[in-house]
């Protein structure tokens, strides 16, 4: 029996193994045609003139997941200590199904919401035409709002009792507890869930497809069109050649994506190591 | 590569025959004497949206025929097209225009079912009913930035793009713009379909489409002071249009070549494609 | 006549719910005394402990009636500021509970969170209550080093000074060497010696040789109700009730 | 006094965005219910989609939607059972359970768009299925698998020693108490990583947009897994985007609120079951 | 000779990793005798009590030398068969452990794992089982409840009597009422000398006056050394070593 676990376990092992090869592989033939640098520093997009500068992808995307971790933290943070500390019961029954439940609607359906009243509503009150990063990281930060708001929460529910009523005992009020002791104690797992969010942000395709304008540029504004990584490779994948230097460039983006995804892992590795050493 | 081997070829319609008999419910299929010449068998077609509405029109009217024929039909753009046909992930590629020279050796087998003319189209609030060649071009490389500066109302020029995989991106490259290159400003929409739905709601909007998408929704605009129209298309004075290819990846077999064959017979050319939007395949040879 | 009193204790009930947890308790506690709480596992020796400072407060569904005189203020009543009242009745817990944070910052919490903002007073009050601890030799030279470093005993004596910081007057301690080894143990019962000079001090224990090396008075609980209380040599050797003597010489518990 | 006031503003703050959050998740459900509901009639949750015309069902995406998520549990839940059983039971603390380990970690953190390309060149192109309900199934077992793992792991570790010991010391073997004792009692944690799994092949779209394709066959039911399988969330991204059918923003908003609604019965379905075991598990206290 | 002996230690070495547990117990135990083993908390009793149905071998990096033989058989050579080896040495545990199933199921789930199928068998060796086990009346009426719902003295001799079902001869017990209150300890104590008229049974204990009371013989094991074995008698009222006398006197531990 031991044997068909090990086998599973080595076939799990194996899937992320050939993705990374084959990703990998398929990725860094881009620099048979293109050069490192103008595929990291150029601004420009044009791959039907073989100009293939991927930076403005690089750019919106980082842009795009910090700014949908910080519209989204604030509100995930108070829910979180809400939830955990203040919410009387009956209010956490509702909150927490509720939370759970937002985690499982698609990102389409996320993407159809921003489509039809973040966009347009954009254009009304700030003129043009509603799309680019702003509407995809209000987007975003819904959907991201309840991994980070859950994951905090065990965070804070899960330290020690002990800490709260010796922080209470020392006659401090219930904010001075929360604000000085629980959440410094906390910050591991709160850490991990802004990583987390922050992994789920940079990953979405097709909600931020729907909503981001598709411009392969630098955006000049929150509420002009952009490209990131994954809805570059969306756009393209399915009609560039496979093994064209076109085709290749977007297998080097999801490189990308995947180095910057094992990079944030690594980060919540380090970060529960070091949590555990205290 | 290791896609595109010849196992693709086979695919193309003739072995597919049999999956469909062995394990399709059959009752779901009207109960018929089988004939000599049924036909059976899933046919995939993808690519081009200009061309979207024909294809589905004509699936639909195809299966209504061959009831255990199936023909699956999706967009995409002309560029995902080839590129499924060649891959082997399509059996048909719908494009609007010709397949790019890096799939000349793949073999693929052009069929021209249909002219296709399109419109520069704007959003009804724009007051411009014509413009130039030149216009046109300025406008989507960005140098034109306002309505004001070809004869309407002071009104920002909100381009709408589509996606490098496109045929009709490619057509108003070759037709409009030549040379120069369209602007990164504006929004890109994925289909036909969405474009138009674009234009129609942003203000100041311009986009390019085909002529079976124009409602009253949008404006289509004269190109070089002609409207688009049998007529002009088939006298040379309309110049935006495209012939209409499906590619097959060798020479079609078993239901692909029906579907096909059904497409180019003369009934369906004559009696369905205007009635469609669009212009038999032999309008120019006439 | 009760403003002599430290603490007064007036026909105290508690519930959880429906359990009856402490019937009709009555009880005085002088300043400046030690007094220990003995009584078999479950009896509501805690649970008492922790109706002195309203600890009980944050657990759902508990009902209190009588009334606990501290210093002749009734502590449940609606005027009671609660936060004040933990201040001046701060409290040791079972198991050692340092905060995740330095040395330093664990005993300057209190008097921070009550407003004293000064270096050079906050660096004073830690090192006077590390030394009322008698933990300041052993630590004063890892002072920025994480509390949570320290061994069991120390971590308990550095709880105990983190409270002094803050100056109560009545120290409430839950058996605060039961988690803890033999030598350690002996540490914080000298200490509790030295520290009966200023404050009044209730201890919870299970180890009835500690009750009777360190308590000036022993009350007995049995299921929810005090048996006895008495001087801590009366209660050792010659006990009023036959409960507390059969407890005592560990015929039952 | 002033930590007093802080402290009331601070309770006041919370509140407000416990509620802020509630009312942001119930603006969700009532914009989307609100547009959608209207269009969830019988004939457009059974019917066949329409290419040009309008008044199209999506029975058949929604047959895919549930065909997809079954197989790719099949393919999914033993080989994913099977290494967390191993994470949580066999394995020691070597170099090769750790890279197991961060296998699955990395795994469960790659994008699905790159899922996505993975599949399309795995099962469309290089095992030439074109697009097809297998292999969009199998593409969501490759996504689903670490979740599956973790779960796994993360339930049976949950179980206490004791019934591992127990069992052992009544003269078990480790697969019969792996069978009868842990697994039964990691159930309700199992049961919770399989919803969260089967929301995430209902709702997953980028993946199957490359696997599984943009149309479904012409039969209502097809069993076929080789067909083409255009399930429910793809069919509201791509009938959006290509506005082809009159009532394209229509479907669209109905098939959202169908997705919804679908979510929330899986749910219900799968919460209570799960309730009711761990109650039996506890023994009703 | 070495027949005779139910269980006969030989030169018994145990080290987990660098930690050497064990240092040459040697040890005969004879059949349907109580013994017991004392000693001060981390002295190596559990330890010794997991080698005998190597229950250690779940642990990472123990490492074993000498032997153990029951029945004499070796337990320890390659070709015992742990888990019927385990059906004949059962254990029980400190902390209660019953299955999250019914009582029905929990005494049930060894012979089933022995491959008993047929309902009748099934229902009878239960009822047997808990009848040995002194728990047949209590339960009888809810077999198909929870085991979770038993209160924990019940959960203890329910554990007893799931192991009984597997028909063991040696119990190896660890502790069996330190978390149980006193009216369920006695129960627990009077089940052993039952249970020893047909079982050689090995108990773990923390309580001395438990050791006395229900033991035949008592070992003493102090640093993982085993310092004497002797009649419990014996044992408690003049032991050889100095080290057992000061332990049981209270001088340490
Ligand atoms: N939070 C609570 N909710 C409900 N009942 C409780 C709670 N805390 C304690 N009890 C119950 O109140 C009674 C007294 O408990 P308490 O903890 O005061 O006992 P104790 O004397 O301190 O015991 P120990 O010596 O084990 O600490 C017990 O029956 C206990 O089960
Ligand atoms: N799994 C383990 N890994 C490493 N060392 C262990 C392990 N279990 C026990 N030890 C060590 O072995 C020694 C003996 O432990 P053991 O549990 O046998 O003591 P014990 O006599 O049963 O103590 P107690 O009365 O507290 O149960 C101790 O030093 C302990 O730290
Ligand atoms: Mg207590
Ligand atoms: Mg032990
Ligand atoms: O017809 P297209 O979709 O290729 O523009």
């Amino acid at each position: 029996m031991r044997y068909v676990f090990v086998t599973s376990a080595v076939l799990v092992s194996a899937v992320i193994f050939s993705i990374i090869i084959f990703v990998g592989i398929q990725g860094l033939q881009t620099f048979t045609d293109v050069s490192p640098l103008e595929f990291f520093f150029s601004t420009d997009w044009t791959p039907s003139s073989d100009r293939f500068g991927a930076f403005p992808f690089l750019y919106s995307t980082i842009l795009l997941t910090l700014l949908s971790v910080v519209f989204s933290l604030p509100l995930a943070l108070a829910g979180a200590i809400f939830m955990a500390k203040i919410a009387p019961k009956w209010m956490r029954e509702i909150l927490r199904p509720a939370t759970d439940l937002f985690v499982g609607i698609p990102s389409v359906v996320y993407g159809l919401v921003g489509l039809t009243v973040v966009v347009p509503f954009i254009g009304k009150v700030v003129g043009g035409t509603g799309y680019g990063i702003l509407p995809a990281a209000i987007i975003l930060a819904i959907m991201i709002l309840p991994t980070i708001l859950s994951i905090s929460e065990d965070a804070i529910r899960s330290l020690p009792g002990r800490l709260e009523e010796a922080s209470l005992a020392l006659g401090a009020t219930r904010w001075q507890t929360i604000w000085k002791v629980l959440i410094p104690a906390a910050r591991p797992g709160i850490l991990t869930a802004v990583i987390l969010g922050m992994g789920r942000a940079m990953g979405e395709t097709m909600a931020v497809f729907m909503v981001i304008g598709n411009s392969p540029q630098m955006p000049k504004t929150l509420i002009s069109s952009a490209t990131v990584l994954t809805t570059a490779i969306v756009k393209d994948m399915g009609n560039t050649t496979y093994g064209s230097t076109w085709n290749n460039a977007l297998y080097l983006m999801a490189l990308m994506l995947l180095i910057i995804s094992l990079l944030l892992i690594l980060v919540i590795r380090i970060v529960a190591r070091r949590s555990e050493l205290k | 590569a290791c896609g595109k081997t010849d196992n693709n070829t086979s695919n193309a319609g003739g072995t597919q025959t049999q999956t469909p008999a062995a394990t399709a419910p059959a009752t779901n299929a009207p109960k018929e004497a089988p004939k000599s010449e049924e036909i059976t068998g899933t046919v995939t077609a993808s690519g081009s949206t200009a061309l979207l509405p024909l294809v589905k029109a004509a699936g639909e009217q195809f299966m209504a025929k061959h009831p255990k024929a199936t023909i699956n039909v999706s967009g995409g753009g002309s560029g995902t097209g080839v590129k499924n046909v060649a891959e082997g992930t399509s059996d048909i590629g719908n494009s609007d225009v010709a397949a790019a020279a890096e799939y000349a050796d793949k073999g693929l087998k052009e069929h021209i079912v249909a002219i296709a003319a399109f419109a520069l189209v704007v959003n009804n609030d724009v007051n411009v009913e014509s413009l130039t060649k030149q216009q046109a071009a300025d406008i989507y490389s960005g140098k034109i930035k306002n309505w004001k500066e070809v004869g309407g109302k002071d009104l920002p020029i909100t381009l709408i793009h589509r996606p490098d995989s496109s045929g009709s991106r490619k057509l108003v490259q070759q037709l409009v713009m030549e040379k120069t290159e369209f602007s990164k400003e504006g929004v890109t929409q994925e289909s036909s379909g969405a474009m138009k739905t674009a234009v129609a709601q942003t203000s100041g909007a311009i986009g390019y489409i085909d002529t079976p998408y124009i409602d009253n929704t949008l404006k289509a605009l004269k190109f070089e002071g002609v409207a688009f129209g049998k007529e002009t298309i088939k006298n040379g004075t309309y110049k935006l249009y495209g012939q209409e290819r499906m590619y097959t990846k060798g020479e079609p077999k078993g239901a692909t070549k029906a579907f096909i064959d059904f497409i180019m017979a003369d009934d369906f050319q004559n009696n369905q494609v205007e009635k469609l939007g669009f212009l038999p395949a032999n309008l120019l040879k006439k | 006549m009760s403003a002599k009193h430290k603490i007064k204790v007036n026909k105290l009930n508690l519930y959880y719910g429906d359990n009856h947890a402490l019937h009709d308790i009555e009880m005085t506690i002088e300043s400046n005394m030690i007094a220990a709480l003995i009584g078999p596992s479950g009896c509501g020796k805690s649970t008492f402990l922790r109706t002195l400072n309203r600890m009980n407060d944050l657990i759902d569904n508990v009902r209190i009636t009588g009334s606990i005189m501290i210093d002749g203020q009734d502590i449940y009543s609606s005027e009671t500021d609660i936060v004040s009242l933990r201040k001046r009745v701060g409290m040791v817990f079972q198991r050692p509970n340092p905060f995740p944070m330095s040395i330093y910052d664990n005993i300057a919490y209190g008097p921070r969170i009550h407003g004293i903002k000064k270096k050079a007073n906050l660096d004073e009050l830690v090192e006077r209550s590390l030394k009322q601890a008698a933990l300041w030799d052993e630590v004063k030279d890892r002072l920025n080093k994480s509390a949570l470093g320290l061994s069991g005993g120390q971590q308990q004596r550095l709880c105990i000074a983190r409270l002094l910081a803050v100056e109560p007057d009545v120290l409430l301690m839950d058996e605060p060497t039961s988690a803890l080894d033999p030598i350690s143990t002996l540490k914080v019962e000298e200490l509790t010696q030295t520290l009966k000079e200023k404050y009044t001090i209730i201890i919870v224990t299970h180890n009835m040789q500690q009750a009777a090396r360190i308590s000036d008075v022993t009350s007995f609980f049995l299921n929810g109700n005090l048996v006895e209380t008495d001087k801590t040599d009366k209660i050792f050797t010659n006990p009023n009730d036959q409960r507390t003597e059969d407890y005592i010489t560990g015929r039952f518990g | 006094m002033n930590s007093k006031v802080a402290d009331r503003i601070a309770t006041a703050l919370l509140w407000f965005s416990g509620i802020l959050i509630i009312l942001l998740l119930a603006w969700f459900l009532f914009r989307i219910l609100g547009d959608g509901l209207r269009y969830v009639t019988w004939d457009f949750v059974t019917g066949k989609p329409e290419e040009i015309s309008a008044g199209g069902g999506v029975g058949p995406q929604l047959f895919n939607s549930f065909y997809i998520l079954f197989l790719s549990l099949v393919l999914s839940l033993p080989i994913g059972m099977g290494a967390g059983i191993y994470l949580a039971v066999y394995a020691k603390k070597t170099g090769f359970t750790n890279l197991i380990r961060i296998s699955v970690e990395a795994l469960s953190s790659v994008p699905s768009i790159v899922f996505g390309l993975f599949g399309y060149l795995l099962f469309a192109s290089y095992f030439g299925w074109k697009f097809s309900i297998l292999g969009g199934a199998c593409t969501l077992a490759l996504l689903n698998l670490p979740v599956l793992v973790r779960v796994t792991e993360e339930g049976i570790r949950a179980v206490p020693d004791s019934y591992w010991e127990a069992s052992l010391a009544l003269g078990s073997t480790k697969w019969q108490a792996i069978r009868k004792v842990l697994v039964p009692a990691s159930l309700p944690t199992l049961i919770t990583g399989i919803t969260l799994v089967a929301g995430r092949a209902l709702g997953e779209s980028a993946i199957l947009i490359y696997t599984a394709g943009l149309s479904v066959s012409r039969f209502f039911p097809d069993f076929n897994p080789m067909k083409i399988g255009e399930t429910l969330s793809v069919h509201l991204w791509y009938v959006q985007s290509e506005a082809l059918v009159p009532d394209a923003k229509q479907i669209a908003q109905g098939s959202a609120a169908l997705l919804l609604i679908v979510v929330l019965v899986f749910n219900l379905l799968i919460a209570i079951p799960s309730r009711m075991i761990q109650k039996r598990l506890s023994g009703g206290k």
